[in-house]
């Protein structure tokens, strides 16, 4: 069994990893005259060490660190779905682990969501203490927040960028698969909380609490640092895949908008991932060390945290919500047979954001109490963001005007996310404005809000990615009806809501609390009721998908007729992609174009991709090349 | 046969610069790392202003002149392995070895003498910044150490050399983080 | 496309007008200050802007989906690719829409916070009634400064009088938190190692009792006990406010 | 020892004597100059052209955007 040795390896590995670990500090301090065991410093110590025991024992060792020492190295090759338990350096592995792995803990995010709805059906307390309260909350937060940062990205991101740049795989696969390998251990350690107490900081962890607070403060800390280190390898490995490894003929004006996205995307998250490091590293240094960051009483000050945090956790919400808006306007464009509306304008908006998105962060703190000449400058920022993102709505609006909209499953999500954050974007004004901001800072209105960019606009738009990518990541169709009722469910569930949910935060309801005023006890109790309903929404979800992955009727090589590189190939794609290198003469998103061809396979011959039906109006004679574009061709 | 018209240009597999895509990443890499590092000196000048503790001027000064000494040694035994001088490039990496643990020696006889207490905001950015930038030392003396080892066993050649250049290249850019270190913990008053 | 055109400008229309008499409707707590009327005030302008923004993204969705809907992937649309004028003019237009709400009510609005601003904080510096507010976990203090008055725990009632520009100094001994009164639609955070202040002006009588906006509560999560964290405001007439200093003197 | 090779150290050992000459001046001056900003700026300036030394000539930051691989 290629599996069970694979994840016996590693949770061995990481076992004793984390015991030597633990051991050898015990020893050093031994010597030096302390206690041998020091609970947070322990942990850490055998936190590091576990991890690296986590990831040389799935695989890397054999498969990269054996190279370190002049050695030969070998990769672990197993059969079926088995190839998904070991350390795999396919690109398209790697995407399905990461979707699967985050779905898990998405689910288990959103069961954290009920039971916190659960205790907010009624002023009082009703379930829980608050303690465990704040446990419940802390975890749903930092697991979602993991979730919207990774899923898109490291999921469909690794799944479908090499396929649609015309790529055999990312640039450095093995560092793609040590980017996966090393969330498990995190997911691990973030669900031992609260075997330590339970965080109660909330995932922001603002010092001075979180220099305070319990020992589970100590495993936040590393398994979030983690965390960091995989989305600034991942944003690394993007961006030198998206430079270097597009097909011949791809120029930077042909990409597919979803690519620019990825592109932004991967910068931000390499630029700025290191604040959320920094700002976790001195927290852990203040505890493990006894150091004085953030002890005003020492020459430290809690609001530096505050800045080096959000200089990350901004550009985090476009880590999330950019590669949204790709998958969303791809689709769009697929499913509205028309050329993306405004390309340039798309992509000049998605780099706008990249550009903006590193000078916004202290409007997470209007009222923290921070110097005042800093205000004006983050409230100008702020609201000129603004101008791309409109841009984006430009493009999806142009697109579906006057197009023929086949409303699959994927399509009716794209266009969720369009309305969703819609929503989520005007609310959003009420919070860049310091004046309004002042009342409505660190209540449910804020809430709201970042459910609606966060969830309505990415999480709607993983969902939809994933509809969209099963046929070729299965080889299998879903079930299309389950589909529908899926989204309508989760769509109505979703918005009824945190629509109604803004009421209790201009009201003056305050985020994070296991008890609130009893004038609410209405509005929070309809509140929770649609929350039940969406999260039973996402049993259909998991149904659909088990079923069809396992009896779902085969899937055509490209069931969407869309016309960009990575429905060119079959469902699912061989090991390396295209057994034919793509040349790429025109723009992926021509349809309505006669004559234009995206993409040429040379010397393809008989095994071509299947042409649309000749009934196409204004179907072009096929290319002298052969197969190529799909939906245009023809 | 008509299918090949167009084919003409196409190679059958497309062949990736993989030394450049190499190289590029470990810019971006660097590049990361720096924000990293500008984080850390922009809180020590958030913190502190510009004012610092009494520290031991000529020990800063001394271990400095080692590193940037053990960057132009570095440089130089790369240069040698480019010109397929294996020996040179191989003594030169013991040398970068010594001095760079040198340097981690004399950061770790200023932390048992500095006499500021890590529980002061002096002490905790003076600790972090130097205890961060020993960290990235250290593996940058493995990292020698290990190319040292394949070195000596007769792995690289002028043609072949990149992991060489990648070790050399992070050395340096562990240089430059403490060209601004040196002069934020030591310097400015 | 002129009649589609123009069937979905009147379909934004009607959606915006059902939209904007939402936007009339009681949305807010209890008013309790100068502020709070400034920021009701703020707060609809912004409503009444934001909804037809929201609209034209929703109406064109809607119209779309009862109007350009086909069976499947048989036939294409036109090739609209969107250069020349229209994305110029949505650029003019959400950039003048963005520059405007910068301006007013942004910065303006920032400005009259800040009108005597030196400090962290909010309003003017010099108030008739000075109360340091000190927060630790899990309750405040308030200390009516020159009264030899001490408010502690929660619970509490924090008596203020009517017509009165009152100062809330604020402090933290332990981790962060956040004075917040609904009803004042004011609020600032409580920060270790610096006073924060925030300046509101009382208009209306109100009772926690009758309205539950009336309440000081703890905004930032703190820790365990973070949503006890809240004690109950009155503002009485200058007369009352006078007899309770007295009342709580001779405690 | 090839002209190449010779030429390349020639160079390595020219930066590495600026690079002394940098470091020395800096001292000498953060320890002599009064004002604390003018001091801030010249240790920055300093910096900035060390970093510069060590990233061009030790560094080959030039590699990254010349065409063909090396």
């Amino acid at each position: 069994m290629y599996a069970l040795k694979s994840v016996a390896g590693a949770l061995g590995a990481g076992l004793i990893g984390f015991y030597l670990g633990i051991g050898g500090l015990g020893a050093v301090r031994a010597l030096a005259g302390y206690d041998a065991w020091d609970t947070e410093m322990s942990i850490t110590f055998g936190y590091v060490f576990g991890v690296i025991g986590w990831v040389m024992g799935a695989g890397m060792w054999g498969a990269w660190g054996r190279e370190w020492f002049g050695l030969r190295t070998y990769d672990r090759k197993a059969p079926g779905w088995q190839r998904y338990f070991v350390f795999n350096t396919d690109h398209k592995v790697i995407g399905i682990q990461y979707l699967v792995t985050f779905i898990v803990v998405f689910l288990l995010g959103g069961l954290m969501a009920m039971l916190m709805r659960a205790e907010l059906t009624h002023s009082g307390h009703q379930l829980f203490s608050n303690a465990q309260y704040n446990s419940i909350m802390g975890l749903h937060g930092i697991m979602m927040i993991a979730v919207a940062v990774a899923a898109l990205v490291g999921g469909i991101g690794n799944y479908a960028v090499p396929l649609l740049i015309g790529a055999e795989d990312m640039a450095f696969p093995r560092l793609n698969a040590l980017t996966y390998w090393l969330i498990p251990p995190v997911a691990l350690t973030l669900l031992c909380t609260p075997l330590l107490g339970g965080i109660e900081t909330g995932w922001t962890a603002y010092p001075p609490l979180s220099v305070l607070t319990n020992n589970a403060q100590i495993l936040f800390d590393v398994a979030i640092i983690t965390f960091g280190l995989t989305s600034i390898l991942g944003g690394l490995n993007f961006v030198v895949t998206i430079i270097f490894m597009r097909a011949p003929g791809m120029t930077w004006g042909k990409l597919p908008i979803f690519v620019w996205a990825m592109f932004a995307t991967a910068w931000i998250a390499l630029l700025y991932t290191q604040g959320f490091a920094v700002s976790l590293l001195m927290v852990l240094l203040d505890r493990v060390a006894g150091m004085s960051w953030f002890d005003a009483a020492n020459g430290g000050d809690p609001l530096l945290d505050q800045h080096v945090f959000w200089f990350y956790s901004h550009p985090a919400v476009y880590v999330m919500v950019l590669p949204g808006f790709g998958i969303a306007l791809e689709m769009i464009s697929h499913f509205s047979r028309k050329p993306l509306f405004a390309y340039r304008y798309a992509v000049g908006a998605l780099l706008g954001i990249l550009g903006l998105s590193g000078v916004v962060w202290a409007h997470h703190m209007f009222t923290s109490g921070m110097p005042n000449y800093l205000h004006g400058p983050f409230l100008v920022a702020t609201e000129l963001i603004s101008i791309p993102t409109g841009l984006i709505f430009l493009c999806a609006l142009g697109t579906i005007w006057m197009g023929r909209l086949w409303l699959t499953t994927p399509m009716l999500f794209a266009l969720a996310v369009i309305f969703n954050f819609a929503c989520g974007g005007v609310t959003g004004i009420f919070l860049a404005d310091v004046p309004t901001d002042i009342h409505l800072q660190d209540s449910y209105f804020v809430v709201a809000h970042f459910h609606y960019t966060i969830m309505g606009g990415e999480i709607f738009a993983l969902f939809g990615a994933i509809y969209y990518y099963f046929p070729k990541m299965t080889g299998r169709q879903y079930n299309e009806r389950l589909g529908k009722i899926h989204f309508w469910w989760m769509f109505i569930g979703f918005n009824v809501t945190f629509f109604i949910m803004h009421w209790p935060g201009i009201q003056g309801m305050n985020r994070r609390i296991a008890d609130f005023m009893s004038d609410l006890n209405t509005a929070n109790l309809i509140v929770s009721l649609a929350g039940f309903f969406l999260g039973a929404s996402f049993l259909v979800f998991v149904f659909n998908m088990v079923w069809s992955w396992i009896f779902g009727p085969a899937a055509e090589r490209n069931p969407w007729r869309a016309r960009t590189l990575d429905w060119q190939t079959d469902s699912p794609p061989p090991l390396e992609n295209f057994p034919v290198p793509p040349v790429v003469r025109g723009h992926p998103y021509d349809y309505g174009v006669p004559g234009s061809v995206h993409a040429l396979f040379p010397g393809r011959g008989a095994e071509e991709p299947p042409r649309p039906p000749s009934t196409f109006p204004g179907a072009a004679p096929a290319p002298a090349g052969g197969g190529g574009g799909g939906g245009g061709g023809g | 046969m008509a299918l090949a018209g167009t084919a003409a240009h196409a190679p059958e597999h497309v062949v990736h610069d993989k030394a450049k895509m190499k190289l590029v990443g470990l810019w971006l890499f660097f590049f990361s790392e720096s924000v990293l590092f500008g984080l850390l000196l922009s809180a020590r000048f958030y913190l502190e202003r510009i004012n610092r503790e009494e520290v031991d001027q000529l020990l800063g000064l001394g271990i400095t002149c080692v590193l940037l000494l053990s960057s132009v040694t570095a440089f130089t035994a790369e240069t040698a392995i480019e010109h397929d001088r294996r020996k040179l490039a191989g003594w030169m990496l013991v040398v970068t070895i010594l001095l760079g643990t040198g340097f981690a020696c004399g950061v770790g006889f200023e932390w048992g003498t500095a006499h500021f207490s890590k529980e002061q905001a002096f002490g905790s950015i003076f600790f972090t910044m130097t205890g961060i930038h020993a960290a990235h030392v250290i593996s940058g003396i493995g990292l020698l150490v290990l190319t040292w080892f394949q070195l000596a066993r007769g792995r690289f050649s002028g043609k072949d050399h990149w992991p060489v250049s990648g070790t050399v290249m992070y050395w340096h850019f562990v240089d430059v983080v403490w060209v601004f270190f040196y002069p934020a913990l030591y310097l400015v008053k | 496309m002129k009649a589609n055109v123009i069937a979905a400008v009147v379909f934004w229309a009607a959606l915006t007008l059902v939209g904007e008499a939402f936007a009339l409707s009681d949305l807010f707590p209890a008013v309790g200050s100068d502020q709070a009327k400034d920021f009701d005030h703020i707060f609809r302008f912004l409503l009444f802007l934001g909804i037809p923004v929201f609209t034209v993204a929703v109406s064109v969705i809607i119209f779309s989906l009862l109007q350009f809907r086909a069976r499947g992937p048989e036939e294409d649309g036109p090739a609209m690719r969107g250069t020349g004028l229209p994305p110029r003019i949505w650029l003019a237009v959400t950039g003048c829409l963005a520059v405007g709400v910068m301006i007013y009510p942004g910065l303006t609005g920032l400005s009259k916070l800040q009108s005597t601003g030196s400090g962290f904080g909010w309003g003017d510096t010099d108030a008739e009634i000075v109360i340091k507010a000190t927060g630790q976990r899990w309750f405040w203090s308030f200390e009516y400064v020159g009264q030899d008055v001490t408010v502690i725990g929660n619970g509490r009632e924090v008596v203020l009088p009517v017509d009165a520009s009152i100062k809330f100094e604020v402090n933290s001994i332990d981790v962060i938190h956040s004075l917040w009164v609904p009803a004042f639609r004011m609020k600032i955070d409580a920060i270790p190692g610096r006073t924060t202040f925030m300046t509101v002006k009382t208009i209306e009588l109100g009772t926690f009792a009758d309205q539950q906006s009336f309440r000081i509560q703890c905004a930032e999560l703190c820790g365990l006990d973070h949503s006890a964290m809240e004690s109950p405001v009155r503002v009485v007439t200058r007369a009352e406010y006078d007899d309770w200093l007295a009342s709580q003197k001779s405690k | 020892m090839t002209d190449a090779f010779r030429n390349a150290l020639r160079i390595g050992g020219l930066v590495a004597v600026v690079l002394a000459f940098v470091t020395v001046v800096e001292y000498v001056f953060a320890v002599n100059v009064d004002s604390d900003q003018v001091r801030f700026v010249g240790l920055a300036l300093a910096a900035i052209a060390k970093s510069w030394l060590i990233v061009y000539f030790f560094m080959h930051v030039y590699r990254v955007w010349r065409a063909e691989a090396h």
